[in-house]
Formats: C-alpha cells, structure tokens, sequence
C-alpha cells in the first residue's frame, strides 16, 4: 500500500510473510496455502512479499537486526537461522509439533536437522528437498560415448574426454561462491565422512578445519580445476542471471553440480532443453571413509519459522500448517517440489530418483555455508573460492579455516 | 605548417566524438536490440548479430506484469523526494548565502562535508526509525533518506547559484516592504530556477536509479521502485536476458526523455558548482 | 498627481521595525531549521552510532552487545582484508582522476567544438549515467561473459582469441574490468561539469591565440586547460570521494570477488554486517572509512590549493 | 513635508569611515544630485536614506521625523538602482505592482496606480512583457514606474542612466527632468559621476570627495547650485572636478591685493588681474591660478593684457570645437577649447586671454581664495 | 606595403546580410575608425580582417596581397580586444611573447622586443604580474604591447576604450595616439561608436548604417575625414550621427535654386539660403534644413535674415554653455547650444540666426545636396 496504515479496519489482524520464492508459480502455490488459512481463520489477513535470493539474506538481517522481523519467514536453517534462534527471536515450535504429532510425524526426521537446535525444532520444511547432483546433457554423452562416472576416477576421464572435444565438463558459476562451495562439501563427505566436518565445527575434540580430509579435499578440487574441469570464468560468472546454465544450454558444458531445484528451473526457462537432461550422484572416492549413497542438501529447503515479535504466533502455527499439509504437498509436486514428507508417490521421472536418492541416504549433510555460523561461513566461501582459483593451497586454506573456527570460539 | 596542424585537430575532433559515442552507444544498443530477441537466439546466434525480428514481445510480457506499478512507484517517490529536495535546500542555500548570522560559513562546511559520510553506514539506524514511525514499507520511509542524502551536493550548488543574485534585487524588495521570508519566496527562489532545476534533475536521475535504501525499507511490490524491478524481474526470469534487458530498456527510458528535455539547464547550471573549485 | 499617503504614525514605525528585527533574527533558523534537522536525523546521528558501535562485539541482533573497547579497531589494524579493500579503493581513485577525467575533458572539448548535432551527442554521451547500476551489472556481465559476451566474441572474430579474457572471473583483471565500467558510468558526468565550465570560456581569448598563431592543440593545451583547473580541481575531489565510498557496480557486478580481488571498503563493510553479521566490526569499518575519507578530503584539498596558479 | 535632513551623519564600515560629518538639508521638492568620484560614498549616502544600510552615527530626518530606524519601505522613499534590479521573473505590470501589494493596497487601487503611471511614461503597451524582453531606456521606464506607483515622499536614483549609450542617456535626463516636473512635491536625489549629467539635472550639487581628505575636511566638498559650483568653486577639487576638459592649474605668485582684487604672475612672466580677495596673503606667496580651457580666448594680435602664453603642441579637431595641448606632460595638461576647426598649428607661442571674471585663485590648501563680485551668469533676451 | 583594400565585400551569417557592397581603401599609415550604432557590423569588418571570420564574397588585400584565405597569424596583423583578452593564467611576459613563441622566434629576440615594448609601455614593473593584478588600464597597455611585439603591418582595436571610466577613457585615448605616432608605417583600424573618440584618432572616419538599408544604399554611409563628415555629411544618416546633440531637422519647402544655392522656407515662414545645388529639384520641392544646435546662434535684435524662430521649453545650464529646448516633442527634438549660462527664459519666441554655410539641406531620399563652396574651416595663428 502506498499509504501508511491505510485499508484495514481495526479487526484485521495481519501476518506478514517473507519468503524468496519469485518464481510465478511457486508463489501461487504458497499463496494457495494462505488463502486456506485466511479462509479457516476468519479476522487474519497475510501479507506476503517475496525476495530474489542474494539480498534477502541482507534484508532478513537487517528486519532481525530490528527486531522487527515478519511473522513467518524463510530461511535456509543452519547457521543464520540460529544466530536469530540465539538472540531469543525465533519461536521454539517443539510444543506445537508434540500437540499435533501426527502432523509432525508426516515429515521425513532427516528433515528437521537443518531447523533444529539444542533439541528444539524451529522451523517446518516447506519448499523441496533439495540435494546435490550432478546434471548432464544426455544427448553431449551419448554423442561422444560417455556414460555416467560412478568414482572420482571415472569423472576425471569424462573430464579428460570432453576436454578433448572441446567440451567444458563443468559449468559453475561461483560469483556467489555458494555453488563452488558444493564441490568441495562431497569432496570432503566423501573422503572423511559427515563426521570429521560435524567435529570440526562443532569444536568437538580432536576435531579441526586441518583434518586430512579438507586438505585432500582441497587438492582433489585443485585438481579437476588443473584438469580443465571447469568451463571458463567459472569463478566471475553470475549463478542468478544463469551464467552456468546457458553453458548447458548452448552445449559448451557438460555437467553442472547443482542443488535438484535446478530442474524446475531449467523446465521453467528452456523447456525443450530440459529434456536432455539427466542427473547422476556426486561419484565415490576411492578409499574414502564416507558412504557413497550420503547426500549433501537440505531436505524441505526452505524452513518457514515463526519470529517471536509475531503477536499471534498460534494463528502462525497454523499457517505454517497449512503451508506444508497434503495440499501443499500435493500443489508442491505439481511445481516439480518435494516435500520431505513420507510415502510421497511421485511420477516424475527426476523427482521420483531425488526421492529414492533421498530415501537411501545415511546421511544427509547441510550445505557448509548455511550450515556454519555466518561469520565462519564467509570465510568456507572465501576460501573454497581460492582453492577453486588456485590462488591458495589446499594447506594454507585448511589453516585460514581452523583459525576463523577458533576466533569464533573464543568469541562465543 | 601551421596550415596542416590546424587541420589536423579540426579532423581529429569529428574521429573522437565519433568513437565515444560508440563506446556509450553501443552497450546501450545491445541492450535494445537484446530486448528484441528471443531467448533461444541469445543461445544460438551470436551476442551482437541483431534479432530475427524486432520483436516487441518481451516488452509486452513486461509491460502486462508489474512495471507500471513500478513505474508509478518510483515516478511518486522521486516527485515527491525532488520537490523536497528542492525546497528544503534552497531555504538553506538562501540562508547561508545571504543571512548573516554567526557560524555560517563553519556550517556550510559542514553541511557540504556531509558528501563524504558512506550511505551504508546509514542503513541500519534509518531501517530502525523507519519502523519506529510505522512507515516500513510505505514509499514515504524512502523520502526522508532520499531527501537528506541529496541535501549536500543540492545546497552547495544552490549557494553558489544564490551568490550571483544581484544584491540590488535583494534591497529593492526591501523597499517593496519584504522581509527575509518574502524576499526568499518571491525573489531568490523564482530566480534561482536555472540552478534548481539542475538540482532537481541531477537528484531525479541519481534516485531514479537508487538502489539500496529501496531494498531495505520497502517489502511488499506494491512498494517496489524501478531498480528494484530490474533485481526482481533478474531473480523471476532468472537467465531470460531479452526480457531483463528490455526491463533495463523500460526503467531507464523515463529518465533519457528527462534528461533531453533538460539537459540545457543541467549544462548551465552545473557552471555555479564548477566554476568556484 | 499627488505624493499624499497616510504616514503611519510613529509607534507603528516602531512596531513593524521590531517585527521586521525579530523577523531578521530568527530568519536563518527557519531557513536551516529543515535542512540541518533532516541531516542531523538521517547521516549525523548513524554516522555517530556507528562510531559507537565500533567499540561493540555484536551480532547485530537481540540487544546491546557486549562493550570491547579498542578491541575491533585493534582487529582492524591487522585487518589484510581490510586494507586490500583500501587499496582497491585508492587504485580505484587513481584511475578515475587518471582515466575518467582526461576523457571528460576531451569530451567536453569535443562537444564545445562540435555545433553540429551537439545537442543528440549531449544525450547520447549521457546515457551511462541515465542507466542504473543494477541494470549497467545486468548488462556489463553479459558484455564481459567469457563465453558468451560481444568482448571476447568479437576478439576471437578477429582472430584475437588470444586476446579473450575471463574479465569479471579472473583476479588479475576483475578490479580493472570494473573500473572500466565505473568510469564508464561517470565520465558523463563530469563531462558535463568541463562542458559547463568551456562555455564560459571566453571566445575573445581564443580568437586572440588564433591571431597569435597558435595551431587548435597549443590552444587546448595551452589556454583551454589551465581555465579548467578550478573546475578540474572539484572534479577531483568529488571523483576522490566518491571513489572512496564507491559501492553500487562493484556489489552487483562482482560482488568483491573473485578471491576479494575487487573488495572495496563499502563492499566489505556490508558483507562484514550483513552476512558475516557482525555488526560491531562492520561499524568499526564503517567508522574507519568515515575518517579515511575524511583525511584524504583534507590532504586533497590542501595540495590542491597549494598547486592553485591564481586564473 | 518630504524635506531630508542629514545632522552630523557619519558612516562606518568596520574600522573604515567613509563618510564623515555629512550635514545636508534637502528641501521640499528640492532636486538635489550627489556628485563625486568614483567610491567617495555616494551610493552608501543614498541608501542610508533609504534605509538599505543603517546610519552609523548622526541624526536623519525625512519630513520632520526622524527615521534611523524606520523600516526602508515605511520611509516613503522609492528607488531606482543604476542596473534598474527589475525583478526578471516578474512582468512589468508585476513589477510595479509588487510593492503596493506589499502593502496590501486593494486590487483595482494597486491597477490604477499601475496604469496612471503606465500612461505617464508611455509603457502601457509593454505592461505584459518581462524585463529582458524590454530595450535598456525601456527598463529605466520599468524602474521608475516601480517608484512613482508607491507614491512616495522622495526618489532617490543611483546612476540610473550609466548603462545606458550616449544617445540615449541625453534622451532619459529628459524623462527624468520630466518626472521632476510632474512630481513637484517629492524630492529628489540622484547620484551620479558624470558632471554632465548633474549639471543639467539638479537644483542642488552635493560634490563629495574620498580618501584621506574625508576625515580632515568632511565628506562634502562643496554643495550649491550648478553654476555656483561651476563659477564659484570653494576649492582646488570641486574646481577640478567640474568641467571638461579639467581646468587648467597654473604655478603663479602674487604681486598685490587689493579691494579690487589680486594681481598675480606667472612662471613665464605674465601678469593676471584676478577679482578676489587676497588681502591676508602676503605678495610673492606661491598660488595657483585656475582657468577653464573654455575660458582660454585665443587673443586677436597685440593684446597684451591678460593674457597667457603657450606654445601648442598638439590639436584635436571635433567639428565643433577643437582642442589645443599647450603642454607635454600629460600629468600636468593644458588645454584651451577653442570653436571651430583648427588645421594648421602656428610656430612659437600663442597668446590666449583670459577674462579676470573667468579667473580663480587657490592657497597652498587648495582653497578658493574669496571671490569679490558676481558678474558671470547673464539674463537671455 | 601595409596598405588594406577591400573590394566589393560582403559577409553574411546564414541568410542574414549584416555587411554588403563594402568598397575600402585604408592607406599606408593611415589611422581609420570605424564608427557607427550598435549592431551595424563593425566589429564584423574589423574580424574579416583579422582573418577570425570568413569573407562570404569580395576582395580583401593587405599591402596588395589578396589575403581572404590566409591564415590569421600570417596576416601581419595585430588586434586589442574590447575586453583585452588577455590569457589569465599567463604573466604579462608570457602574454606578449605568446604570439612571438608560436612563430618560433628565437628567446633573445622575444626578450628583446619584450623588453622595447615594455618601456614604450612603460609597464617593465609589471611583467611578472597576472592580469586579474593589473587596473583597467594598465591591462589595455599590456594588450597593446601584446599587439606591438608582433611588429604587425596593421594594428586593429575593436573598443578598446568601452569598458574604462571617463577619465582614463582620455588618457589612454591620448596613449593610443602616440602608439600611432611611434608606428607611423603601421595602419591603424579603430571601432568604436563613441564620435567623440572617432573624431580626436582619425585620419578617417568610416561611418557604417545598420538596418534595411544596407541592402539598398551599401553599409557605408561615408568615409572620409572627421571634418569631412562633420561639415559636408553625405546624408541625413551621417548628419544625425555626428554632433552632440544632434543636428535640428527642419521640414522645410524649396523656394528657388541656382548656381549661388538654394532658398527656402520653414513652415513658421522664415527664410533661410544654404549654399548648395538644388537646381536639380523645383520650386515647392519639400526639403529637410539641417541645422547644428552650436550653430543657432541667438540673433542680436533686428536680425531678420536667416533667421530661425522658436519658443524655448526649457533650459540646461552647463557653466559653459546651456542648452535650450526648443521643442516640446521629444522625438522631434530641435535644441540650440549657446555659450555661457542661461538663468531666465524669454516669454514668445527667440530669433536664432544660423549661418549659411552651417546649413544642410536633404532630399526625400535622405541625401544631402551637393554643397557649393567650402568655407568652413580656418587657419588658426
Ligand atoms: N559593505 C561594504 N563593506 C565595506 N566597505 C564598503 C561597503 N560598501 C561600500 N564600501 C566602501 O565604501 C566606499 C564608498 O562606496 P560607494 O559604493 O558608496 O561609492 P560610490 O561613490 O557609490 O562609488 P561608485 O561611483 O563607484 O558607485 C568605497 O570605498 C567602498 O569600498
Ligand atoms: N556569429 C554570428 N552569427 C550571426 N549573426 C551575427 C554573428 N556575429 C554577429 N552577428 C550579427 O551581425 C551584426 C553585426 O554585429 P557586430 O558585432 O559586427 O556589430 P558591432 O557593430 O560591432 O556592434 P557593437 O557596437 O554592439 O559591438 C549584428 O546584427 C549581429 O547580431
Ligand atoms: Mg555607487
Ligand atoms: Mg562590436
């Protein structure tokens, strides 16, 4: 409204919502959730706005910083999420789940970890579960005889073989540095398993940013950048104007390592392509100690919590519900999302594998970056982006981790 | 000899200009002739082969969406903040040009010192007052911000424009029976029209085009102002650059006929700020 | 006709007179009364808490922090980040007055020179700065896309693909990719403030170095550009500052990176707030920014005047 | 009741004072001009008159009343600034009316006033254009229409024609002679530095002088009517001043005083009666004699008597009249003006008469030693 | 060799036609003025010249060189701006050697002639000073010296006296002079529209029209010497022109011509003969009778023949001469200046008695009828 408190009569009570969805279609279904909820809640009115993805994170910041969030609110869970959750501005949603177990009971328990902390639950999953893989075009594949690579071994002779075509194998675009991050994340996973990280940053003892396992990370990064992995300006391209995604679509890449919710949008922006496209894991690492079938993502990314300044955090509650129940679900997957809820059937092809990749999962790690706390995080991205450079070695990134780890120790 | 070098710069004159205006008019071309294409010709012709066929649809798709509301928007916001602009600092142009009072010069330093405070350092304390008077995401939290960091530059340039009133005008409308007030409103600021409609398109086209305080104190797209538009639409049509760069295209069209219209005042009336370092 | 009026008498003299002093007394209050109170409210009081929450280690959320005394700015001096950041702003500085203003002014000598369609090249040298900086990001990624973009396209058209660069993503060269852009964006603008100050010129001194024989450069070099100082002088110190605080193109098109190659202070102060969310220490940049500014204004000024050859 | 009064007035700023012990009495519809070089204080004189600039010591009255600290526009004084400071934005009809509106003089009241002074100063068809769309005599028209609409006590003037060319300022002196006439009750005051102008225009010369001179004898030189300050000068610098070219001052001694007057020689030996009275002065006190070069008669052959000598070194011929350079350095000139053309320069010196009546005597002071009679103007029939 | 002849020349800007069929012919050393009203396109010629504008059509030659297309450096002139158009950043060393450096005259001879030109200046002191530290005058002696170093074949001065005060105006006036008489080979062209300055430097006044006319009648109204135009004015335009205040135009009807001159009547019916050829015309032809106001002589009583009539409106007094008005339209104006003061006005009118050979006499056409004889100027000794 351009004016200030113009329009509503006194009786409306108003609950404010953020969220970065703009895709037209998402947006729909979520508001498809709100007028549900105004329809079951006579008197309440939400107010949504939707944010484009980096800024939101500045704008969340600065709401918070205010102490004047939105009533509900997405986030990525982890690491930000909990700084809010730390300063007592989140509400703990732990005795509404208890009150309505069977609800609670609907989602997938890998699905909380990212909005869980000191036991307490603090957000609900409610967009799609959303792991990493590596997407490649079928049709540049089969025209030059690869298949799919199952160990790092393999893919460093994909690579080796579509170079010699003059094929990017990878195209990245780490402006932002998050999607870079995601590399060395597996790398790590797959080398150490989910627990080295887990001890490193929880300052668990004998836990540390120099473990092995980030320095062989590093390397084994450092090398498939050396191999020519990565089509060119990977590290300046723009992941939000679709710097990667038009190296896939015009042929000049290969594979892109990216979080499923590329599929939607690939089907969104450039239909006819989307059919050439498959997916497969990120490959094993021979004698590594992490299960090859661990995935790293966030399950039912975004979380929407409620903020504790909301004055009807049990209308909020029930928001929330209605955000996430069958119905949502169900309009969800109609927008190609899932959500971490059990027993979905699905019938798309793509979202039916993410399922059963899913599904087998030992371990489900968190993006680092969200994962961290913020400060920390900053640095992972800084760093990753220098090993992906080649700017620093494995060694001195390691160490540069380590120390950011401890001042924000001794800080806390 | 001294024939040849005489024309050698007369030539050299129409080569320079001829280049510069390719090296501004040619992203901006790109721009406009991108807008026109489709999205699978960005993919498979080159970048700076000209569209199939100048087509109008992404302009159309633009259009039909929410840009006018932006538009709107943004045409209120930067009405309103210019006008205030305006007032506001040629009352104190006035004063510290003509007043005598204690301290004036130490405060028209201080006042133009304000140039140099980084806006950024600002966001948080305005975001915090914004919400406290109840006008987050109104377009009104923006003109206070607006006007304020606009104030330095505008009454530097006023001053110096006020300074070149003749003073007899000043005294004859004191025979006339004025007394300061007056002698502002009816005399000072009617002549100071050439310096302030440089003010007022100077700070149009630099809001127009503000960024950052909009992110920050609007949410909902009701509230939403050009550039604002131009990040969203980015986050919605994600690597759809036709239909971004005609977005571009639209949000900076208003500000070219702006410009063209005034673009004789702005030439003169910058001469108050430039000529007195 | 008659010079008769109704004098007014001599206490109504005495009246309006005291009206019109009280009037004149409180005439320079009301005038600043706006302007000081809206500046005072939206840059003297943040700049001020900012300062104060340099001595803050805080997240910036729930309240207060806690107080840590010199503690940041202690982090600050050992800060390489922040002093690469500096010293990107101060290549950045550099390369405007260097670049920006040299073709401002032979763009302006252009357009002075120029009669014929003056007016349609005005317009079009302006448009850079008629374009946002989110909309110039959008539009220079593009231009600067490795793979895609009409740059390094058109260099391996000309058989230059040696030439073709990784603009924005290769630290060696994102910094001058983006100054590139900035002064891009700019030169308009004080292409303006020169063209404004050559119309002043007067024509008489021109035609007076013609007769004295003196070719169009010795004209330029000689008489053209020494009127200008004065207004090369501003320019300088506004390209300074405004190169010091500079933070639009840079957020958008690089976002400081790759590997902070393009940090600037403002670009590392807001990641420092807004994703790092430390609140303390982004003031404490903040707060030093200010005051680096601030001494460079000064010094600026200072020599500037003390190489001022009186026009 | 428009009479200005000016008692022991004096004029500072900051540590300067340029104007001192300025006692003036301007009569009732009295046209008075304030003459003077350029920053003697002429314009800082008016405007404390207007009240623009506050007097800084001393008393002034208009009409009786004394008005140091009146507001300028309830002092019933109007203006007319030597660039006119025609409000640009404002139309003709906008400008005069604007200060009636000040006053919140009624609506068709402010439009008569308007159009009767329209009317009297033949603008009337110009009252929609705005200032710079007017010629420079048209402007003046502008200014002083602004003045007469407020009806005012007295119209003071700041050399409101120094903008203007030749032709035209000989045509607005009419005009404002004019204004004088129709306008018999207000007085007027009008400053200006060209001698022509003040000559043909005032009732009253007030002749100012600056520098160091101001604080040992005052601001004001000598004030009186035109010819009196043309014939009568009361020193070395109003006789200076007035006339053109300049008078010419010659070293000479005196020889005798008597009640008949002064007998004076000059350097190169000839001797001058002047009709003044130098009786207190003792013979072979060093003077100096002041002619006019109008008053420089070329002598018809043999006369012998009154006369000066000069050899002529160079002539400038302008139809009219010509000059003759009767000395070479150029800091010291002598000039004789002589009617009609002169082509051919004689060899030797020439003889040129001077009447004694055209004669003037100054003291080491520069003081005008006494005049004895008064025969110099003369009734026309 | 430093001689300037322009043939036929025009100069047009765009479509509009300021100067046309422009016939000149400025001799080696003579000093030229070029006179007339503002806007007639003096300054125009003088910049054709120069070589700073273009000559749309015709034949410019200096010293019988065809210069049109040459550039203005190598043109061997030199020019003095209205405003100096001194370089401000420069020294008034730098000022005058600018020329000389561009020409890449050897150091010790830029010195040299520095130097000379400086002590004929006499501004040696000043060299190292920057304009904006000079007076008025002492910036027009440093343009002057500017123009001086170049040994120009012609100096040209377009007004350079406008922008200083009456009293330097003269002096520099007279410094200007005596540059003509240190370079008696170089040619002078001088524009200005103050007569007074036209007719003290002339050798030869060449008097431009502005207006629709120029198409018509060519832009020069009359060249010739000051006396020439002031005497034997060409017509009616130059007459008006000339003279301060201008000459009387009087309708007048023809009442018989012969070889001894012209008679006829003003409309109050008084006779007047004028020496000049009106056979041409017949009796009854209406005419315009010229007549100066310092040649209306107030007649002794019982002059009746050529005499003039008239009611005097008013009078200024100027200590050595007054004005009388002698007609109350000012547009029409006829005044006449009689020496001395005038204190009292004469009921009905007075006789004024005008010289034969003081009248002129013009057609329909505005042309000045042939004069007869030439009798005006005298020998002076
Ligand atoms: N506001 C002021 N502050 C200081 N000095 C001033 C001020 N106004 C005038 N003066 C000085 O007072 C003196 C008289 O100035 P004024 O303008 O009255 O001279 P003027 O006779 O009008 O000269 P002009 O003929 O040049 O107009 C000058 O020496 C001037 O420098
Ligand atoms: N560059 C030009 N373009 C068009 N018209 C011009 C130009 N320069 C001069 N004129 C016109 O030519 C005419 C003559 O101008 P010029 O400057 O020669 O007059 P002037 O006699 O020197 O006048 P003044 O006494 O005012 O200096 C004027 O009507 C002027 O408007
Ligand atoms: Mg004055
Ligand atoms: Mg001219």
């Amino acid at each position: 409204s351009i004016l200030p408190l113009a329009g509503y009569s006194q009786d409306v009570k108003t609950l404010t919502s953020w969220d970065l969805q703009t895709q037209e279609d998402t947006v729909k279904v979520i508001r498809n959730g709100m007028d549900r909820f105004e329809a079951a809640n006579p008197g309440f009115k939400v107010e949504d706005s939707h944010f484009a993805n980096d800024a939101y994170k500045t704008k969340l910041k600065i709401a918070f910083g205010a102490d004047e969030a939105p009533c509900i609110f997405s986030s990525w869970g982890g690491g930000p999420l909990r700084e809010y959750i730390k300063s007592d501005q989140v509400v703990d949603l732990t005795p509404y789940l208890d009150e309505n177990p069977e609800f609670k009971d609907r989602f997938m328990p890998a699905s909380f970890t990212a909005v869980t902390y000191e036991d307490h639950i603090y957000g609900l999953p409610a967009e799609t579960s959303a792991v990493g893989v590596i997407i490649y075009n079928k049709e540049l594949f089969a025209e030059n005889d690869i298949t799919p690579p199952e160990t790092w071994d393999e893919l460093m002779d994909v690579v080796a073989q579509l170079q010699e075509k003059n094929i990017a194998p990878f195209a990245l675009a780490n402006k932002t540095k998050w999607p870079g991050s995601m590399y060395f994340v597996y790398l790590a996973d797959r080398i150490g398993g989910p627990e080295t990280f887990l001890n490193a940053a929880e300052r668990a003892p004998g836990g540390s940013f120099e473990d092995p396992t980030f320095i062989k990370a590093g390397e084994m990064l450092q090398d498939l950048v050396k191999a020519g992995g990565f089509a060119r300006g990977y590290n300046g391209l723009d992941y939000d104007i679709g710097g990667s995604r038009r190296l896939l679509y015009s042929g000049r890449a290969a594979m892109e390592l990216m979080g499923t919710w590329e599929f939607s949008t690939i089907a969104n922006e450039n239909p006819d392509f989307a059919d050439k496209i498959g997916f497969f894991p990120f490959p094993s690492v021979e004698g590594g100690k992490g299960d090859p079938n661990n995935v790293v993502g966030t399950l039912g990314d975004n979380f929407i919590s409620i903020a504790s300044s909301c004055e009807y955090p049990d209308a909020a509650f029930d928001l929330l519900m209605h955000l996430t129940d069958d119905i949502a679900v169900e309009k969800k997957l109609e927008d190609n999302g899932i959500m971490p809820v059990k027993n979905l059937e699905v019938d798309d092809p793509f979202l039916s594998g993410v399922m059963d990749m899913v599904a087998d999962a030992p371990s489900v790690q968190l993006w680092y970056d969200q994962e961290l706390p913020p400060a920390l995080a900053e640095v992972h991205k800084d760093t990753t982006q220098q090993l992906l450079g080649l700017s620093i070695t494995p060694e001195e990134a390691a160490a540069a981790m380590e120390a950011a780890a401890k001042a924000q120790d001794s800080s806390n | 000899m001294a024939h040849r070098s005489f024309k050698l710069s007369r030539l050299s004159i129409p080569v320079l200009g001829l280049f510069w205006l390719a090296v501004t008019t040619l992203p901006f071309l790109f721009v406009v002739f991108t807008s026109m294409k489709t999205l699978q010709e960005t993919y498979t012709n080159p970048v700076w082969a000209l569209p199939e066929s100048f087509s109008l649809d992404n302009y159309i798709r633009v259009i039909e969406g929410s840009y006018l509301t932006y538009l709107r928007n943004s045409a209120f916001v930067i009405t309103i903040s210019v006008i205030l602009i305006v007032i506001v600092s040629s009352m104190a142009a006035y004063a510290l040009a003509r007043l005598k009072f204690r301290f004036n010069t130490a405060l028209f330093g201080l006042i133009v010192a304000g140039m140099i405070v980084p806006l950024h350092v600002t966001l948080v304390p305005v975001y915090l007052m914004t919400r406290a008077m109840g006008l987050y995401d109104t377009l009104f939290a923006l003109i206070g911000p607006y006007v304020a960091t606009s104030l330095p530059v505008s009454i530097f340039i006023l001053t110096e424009f006020m300074r070149q009133v003749p003073r007899e005008l000043e005294e004859a409308a004191l025979l006339d029976g004025c007394g300061p007030f007056k002698i502002f409103a009816k005399i000072f600021f009617p002549l100071s029209t050439p310096g302030i409609s440089t003010v007022a398109i100077y700070n149009g086209i630099m809001l127009w085009n503000e960024f950052v305080f909009a992110y920050v104190l609007t949410s909902s797209p009701e509230t939403r102002t050009l550039p604002l538009a131009v990040w969203e639409f980015q986050g919605q049509y994600a690597a759809d650059i036709p239909t971004i760069l005609a977005v571009v295209t639209l949000s900076t069209l208003p500000l070219i006929i702006v410009y063209a219209i005034g673009q004789e005042r702005i030439v003169n009336g910058m001469m108050a700020g430039s000529l007195k370092g | 006709m008659s010079s008769a009026e109704i004098a007014p008498t001599e206490s109504g003299h005495r009246q309006s007179s005291r009206r019109f002093r009280r009037a004149q007394k409180v005439a320079p209050f009301v005038f600043l009364a706006p302007a000081v109170l809206l500046l005072l409210v939206f840059l003297l009081y943040p700049l001020v808490s900012s300062f104060r929450l340099s001595f803050v280690s805080w997240n910036g959320l729930g309240d207060g922090g806690d107080f840590v005394g010199f503690q940041n700015w202690v982090r600050l001096a050992h800060d390489t980040l922040f002093w690469r950041s500096a010293l990107h702003n101060i290549l950045l500085a550099v390369f405007s007055v260097v670049v920006q203003l040299p073709i401002a002014v032979v763009l302006a000598v252009v357009l002075d020179e120029a009669s014929k369609g003056s007016r349609i090249l005005k317009i079009l040298y302006f448009l850079p700065l008629l374009m946002s900086s989110v909309a110039l990001g959008v539009l220079f990624k593009n231009i600067y896309d490795p793979n895609f973009g009409p740059i390094n396209g058109i260099l391996s058209e000309l058989g230059l693909y040696s030439w073709t660069q990784d603009w924005l993503g290769d630290p060696r060269l994102a910094l001058a990719s983006v100054i590139a852009v900035v002064s891009w964006q700019y030169i308009p603008f004080y292409m303006v403030l020169f063209l404004a100050a050559l119309s002043s010129f007067p024509r008489e001194i021109t035609e007076a170095a013609r007769l004295d024989g003196a070719s169009g450069r010795t004209i330029f070099w000689r008489l053209k550009l020494p009127h200008l100082q004065g207004t090369f002088r501003t320019a300088a110190l506004l390209v300074l500052i405004g190169s010091m605080r500079y933070f639009d193109l840079i957020y958008v098109m690089t976002g400081g990176g790759p590997e902070n190659a393009s940090e600037v202070m403002a670009t590392y102060m807001y990641r420092t707030v807004f994703a790092s969310f430390e609140l303390g220490y982004g003031s404490t940049i903040a707060s030093a920014m200010f005051f680096i500014i601030m001494a460079i204004s000064i010094v600026s000024l200072r020599v500037s005047q003390r190489f001022e050859t009186e026009v | 009741m428009t009479s200005i009064t000016l008692n022991n007035v004096e004029k500072s700023f900051g540590k300067v004072t340029v104007l001192h012990d300025i006692d003036l009495m301007i009569e009732d519809g009295e046209f008075c001009v304030f003459l003077g070089p350029s920053g003697c204080g002429k314009s800082t004189l008016l405007r404390m008159i207007a009240g623009i600039e506050t007097v800084t010591s001393g008393d002034l009255r208009i009409g009786g009343e004394r008005m140091n600290d009146v507001l300028p526009s309830e002092r019933r004084v109007a203006m007319v600034f030597q660039n006119y400071a025609l409000y640009p934005h404002m139309s003709v009809y906008e400008n005069m009316a604007f200060g009636l509106k000040q006053a919140k003089t009624p609506k068709d009241e402010i439009a008569k006033r308007v159009q009767i002074a329209a009317k009297t100063l033949q603008i009337e068809p110009l009252l929609e254009r705005r200032p710079k769309e007017l010629s420079g005599g048209q402007r003046q028209r502008v200014a002083i229409g602004r003045a007469i609409v407020r009806q005012p006590a007295v119209f003071l003037f700041d050399e409101p024609l120094s903008n203007l060319d030749a032709a035209l300022r000989v045509h607005m002196r009419t005009e404002i002679a004019n204004l004088h006439r129709d306008f018999p009750h207000a007085s007027m005051i009008y400053v200006t530095h060209d001698q022509t102008e003040a000559m043909a225009l005032a009732d009253k010369i007030v002749l100012l002088r600056s520098g160091e001179d101001v604080l040992t004898k005052g601001s004001i030189a000598q004030s009186g009517s035109p010819l009196e300050l043309y014939h009568r000068p009361k020193n070395r610098f109003v006789a200076g001043f007035l006339g053109s070219p300049s008078m010419n001052f010659l070293p000479v001694t005196l020889v005798n005083a008597n009640t008949e007057g002064a007998t004076v020689r000059l350097a190169s030996g000839e001797i001058i009666d002047v009709p003044v009275d130098a009786r207190t002065l003792s013979a072979g006190a060093p003077l100096t004699l002041g002619v006019r070069p109008e008053h420089m008669v070329p002598a018809p052959p043999g006369t012998d008597t009154q006369v000066i000598r000069k050899v002529v070194h160079s002539i400038e011929n302008f139809g009219e009249h010509s000059y003759l350079y009767l000395s070479d350095t150029p800091d010291e000139p002598c000039i004789a003006k002589v009617a009609d053309d002169v082509l051919e320069t004689a060899e030797g010196p020439v003889a040129f008469r001077v009447r004694p009546s055209a004669c003037h005597l100054f003291d080491a002071n520069g003081d005008a030693l006494p005049y004895l009679a008064d025969a110099t103007s003369r009734t026309f029939a």
